[in-house]
């Protein structure tokens, strides 16, 4: 069955999550991700929003956080405090979605400006709730399109935190937890166990590792067998597209 | 205690260079009309902050309000980036002194409080904390905990000068029901000196002793109670009306460019006397009730 | 996710030693079923903390399943005094950390955040804090607060390992609602490891859905539910039944010899199978519905 | 008209309270004296209890906080935090009713123990919201009566502080605020602007300062006019009687 990338990305993304996790997402790819989950083989987990919802299921798509169309049918309705303090500070969440303009090898993440920061720049959205889930949350999954200059070398401006400058030193900045995950449109990628620099996993269908490492801007950790990421099922690509997010709106 | 009041001398009540909290998150719940007005008053030098960025802050910063800005970052959401915001920042007209949200909403916390500083996992290792180290200085320090000598970051309270929320029902002394997610509208307005309700509906006190759970902001609180249909447009207000796609997108083609913004601001701003001339300009009754929210939706 | 389950299994779910959050304020929403089970099931060695010691615990420690208190004092109200825990005090039997209402409130909401330490204006001054810096001078510290240098008396979270909180309402998730005021019953439940819920009524998830701004208790939380009528008894239930002043009374006549007390152990708890056999011994649904509780004024 | 010792104590308490203040209140006389307030010179007050409940209209008396008759008719139901932290430690109290087991001449409480705490002794109440209002109101107002031992040159155990140890030791403690009347069965004080001791005010109609001094532990500040308290109106009389304590439950 033929797939797009997007749509295997998403895929990936919902494999990566379990039954009974606490999942904080953002709007686009991690929500076709963490409600394929949850239709398929992770009925009990459990999805945040950080302003302030709890498990929603929303019968239409909407144009971001803030829309209530995505708040539909929620269990509870509360605020930033409860989400981002009693849940995602106090410890509770198994993984958090990140997306963002830039990535560096280490995992960090910038969602702020492009640009010099002390020179010119363009400033883009900032944090939201993505420094506090990328300090916080037990593991995190970067899902973001491999294109030029995303993956970066260096980055404008780390926004929230991966393994910073790899090896111990994110703990060293008393931080626990960390990126697990990068999905992209190319592959997927883990961490090295020891230097937190990223490492390709698996490479989608119909790409060649020259493909992959052609459009990133360092040189990722690559395993002497990397195996193709498995295709979407016929069941989740339905879900996808006939029940999740059938106006395409966060598929592109 | 009768506080109700016209939006005018609400508005009037804000001494320019005052601390305001908004209500506003992205594209919904904005204190839109409460914005238009403070630009039309010529309230200037605000110090403004909210957990996300939102379009009521964008607008006040485009008509040249705010001195100084303390959020988390945000957008409007798939209508596009906060550009009177993200221009003030580029240029360095605008102070902005940038969090996270759950940084932002512990400053409100530790505010609501009477706290003087709360302990946050958030902001070490980015980029955030270090030009807050060198912008904000005071804000921000690492401390011991004195339990396990671990070194924590701590952050101060926000402390605003005055909350203005938009909600969906209160009583004519401010008690208010928040419908939907309330985002950092609860601590805003108990870390705030007094507070603004800007209300869809001002229903009888005794409809409120109806179902006493549901108030989230107490009268005690509220200085100023100003009812008025449609106060969040063209954001969305769960349970009474939809964004206006339409009308979003005219406000961000038109930050486009100075000379289409100062077009924006001279025909939605300066070009109507008060909010129901803004209602007229924007379509009236006619155009408003087709954002009506669908009652079992509640958008 | 269902999570019904029967009170002993839950109860059994404990291990002794454990430090358990209990949700009573008084005579009022006290988890007395649960507490009768404990002392069945022989569970001993707890550490009990609420903010006003209730007739929950006070039972808890006549059972002698309590090793440990955290609370800011309390009493039964008009009927009396905590007469098993002021024993346990003044025999030095019981391990008492006395603080006040807030000072306990507080503790658990740093739990709550998952911050390490909260700054407080309570207990300086007074013969709380010295008596809290010879017991337990861990959780007490002052520290000079990182922004203006003055001294703040901080204190550490309270993390217990299992809240048990009575409600009216959840589902079988363990998505609950709490009528009437909260005390500290929110602050409690998000600090604990997990949450044991003990509910009046349990509805369809549907009818969560339809009001999602009262749910006070996500079920990530919850490990258990147990549906329970009357699982209060002999203390209230708002909107759903009254406490029973009579057994109130009984119970703190009880508490005045050891003979009695011990007779009363024995007839209440010890000589019932389960809170079946406990609802037929205090008159069954004949007397129990004398006690419902009014519709319009909820007691 | 007639009245009682406790009927005139209730009213010199509603007097004390001024329309738009915040008034945290316990069971018992506060009870009766704020709702006395509220429905005469104060109708914009709002009338807190501690365990979460704004301003109620009761139609029934109860045996405390916890039964739900006071609580009838609430603004807002909500929690400990809500009301003493993000009201009374925010500052927001501008009136706290405290009584007790022991007071001593610096408006210090007990309400714990009475006895030796280190050797023989009764343990009673504890604190409850009390110790937070006596550190964080602006003022307090203590109402007991003046029986015999109630007011002692020292107390068994200072639960709730008032001026400490006198003088400026109170905001050495790094406490504002503090006690601004006393209110007993046969007199009011105030405090010596210096000292901090208590100082008489007013003598209850009936009592001799004689009467006022014998049942007191310690010499209070005596002004060399000292006038007596004015009686209840037969309004604050009827108001006590029939609307709010019809049952004599608060009134003893």
């Amino acid at each position: 069955m033929e797939f797009t990338a997007s749509e295997l990305m998403a895929v990936a993304g919902a494999r990566e999550l379990k039954d009974r996790q606490v999942v904080a997402v953002g709007i686009g790819l991690p929500i076709v991700a963490s409600f394929l989950a949850k239709k398929t083989h992770a009925p009990g987990m459990t999805i945040l929003f950080e302003l302030g919802v709890i498990d929603p299921e929303p019968v239409h798509t909407g144009v971001g956080l803030a829309d209530p169309r995505i708040w539909h049918r929620a269990k509870a309705l509360s605020s930033f405090v409860d989400i981002l303090g009693t849940v995602l500070h106090r410890g509770r969440v198994d993984v958090g979605f990140l997306g963002g303009l830039e990535a560096d090898q280490f995992g960090n993440l910038n969602t702020t400006l492009v640009g010099d920061p002390k020179g010119k720049f363009r400033h883009m959205v900032g944090s939201g709730g993505a420094n506090d889930i990328a300090s916080c949350a037990k593991t995190t999954i970067l899902i973001m399109r491999q294109e030029e200059r995303k993956f970066r070398e260096t980055i404008s401006f780390v926004t929230s935190p991966g393994f910073v400058n790899g090896g111990d030193s994110r703990q060293r900045t008393g931080l626990r937890g960390g990126p697990s995950r990068v999905i992209t449109d190319k592959a997927i990628y883990g961490f090295h166990p020891e230097t937190k620099k990223m490492m390709l996993i698996s490479i989608h269908p119909g790409n060649t590792q020259q493909d992959v490492t052609s459009t990133l801007g360092f040189q990722p950790v690559i395993p002497s067998h990397v195996p193709f990421t498995e295709p979407p099922t016929a069941e989740q690509l339905h879900l996808i597209r006939e029940v999740i997010d059938p106006e395409r709106m966060y598929m592109g | 205690m009768n506080k109700l009041s016209s939006l005018s001398d609400a508005v009037a009540s804000i001494p320019s260079g005052s601390h305001v909290a908004l209500s506003g998150f992205s594209i919904t719940r904005c204190v839109m009309a409460f914005a238009r007005e403070v630009i039309r008053q010529g309230i200037r030098n605000l110090t403004v902050s909210q957990c996300v960025g939102a379009m009521d802050t964008d607008l006040l910063v485009g008509g040249g309000a705010v001195e100084r800005l303390i959020y988390g970052g945000g957008s409007l959401d798939r209508f596009g980036r906060l550009a009177c915001v993200n221009a003030g920042i580029e240029s360095g007209s605008l102070r902005a002194e940038e969090y996270s949200s759950l940084s932002i909403a512990f400053r409100y916390l530790a505010g609501s409080l009477g706290i003087p500083f709360i302990p946050i996992k958030s902001l070490s290792g980015s980029d955030l904390l270090s030009r807050l180290q060198e912008q904000a200085g005071s804000d921000v320090a690492f401390v011991a905990d004195p339990f396990s000598g671990e070194r924590w970051l701590t952050l101060t309270p926000l402390l605003p000068d005055v909350a203005v929320v938009q909600v969906q029902t209160c009583d004519e002394e401010g008690n208010a029901w928040i419908m939907g997610p309330k985002w950092d509208s609860p601590e805003q307005v108990k870390a705030s000196t007094r507070t603004i309700v800007i209300a869809e509906h001002v229903v009888p006190t005794e409809m409120i002793r109806r179902e006493p759970e549901r108030c989230v902001v107490p009268n005690l609180l509220v200085s100023h109670v100003v009812e008025l249909p449609f106060g969040a447009h063209p954001t969305s207000l769960y349970r009474e009306y939809d964004y206006d796609a339409d009308e979003i997108r005219n406000y961000v083609e038109a930050t486009r460019k100075q000379d289409s913004w100062k077009a924006y601001l001279d025909r939605y701003v300066y070009g109507v006397k008060d909010h129901w001339e803004y209602l007229d300009l924007v379509g009236g009754l006619r155009r408003l009730r087709t954002l009506r929210a669908d009652p079992i939706l509640g958008y």
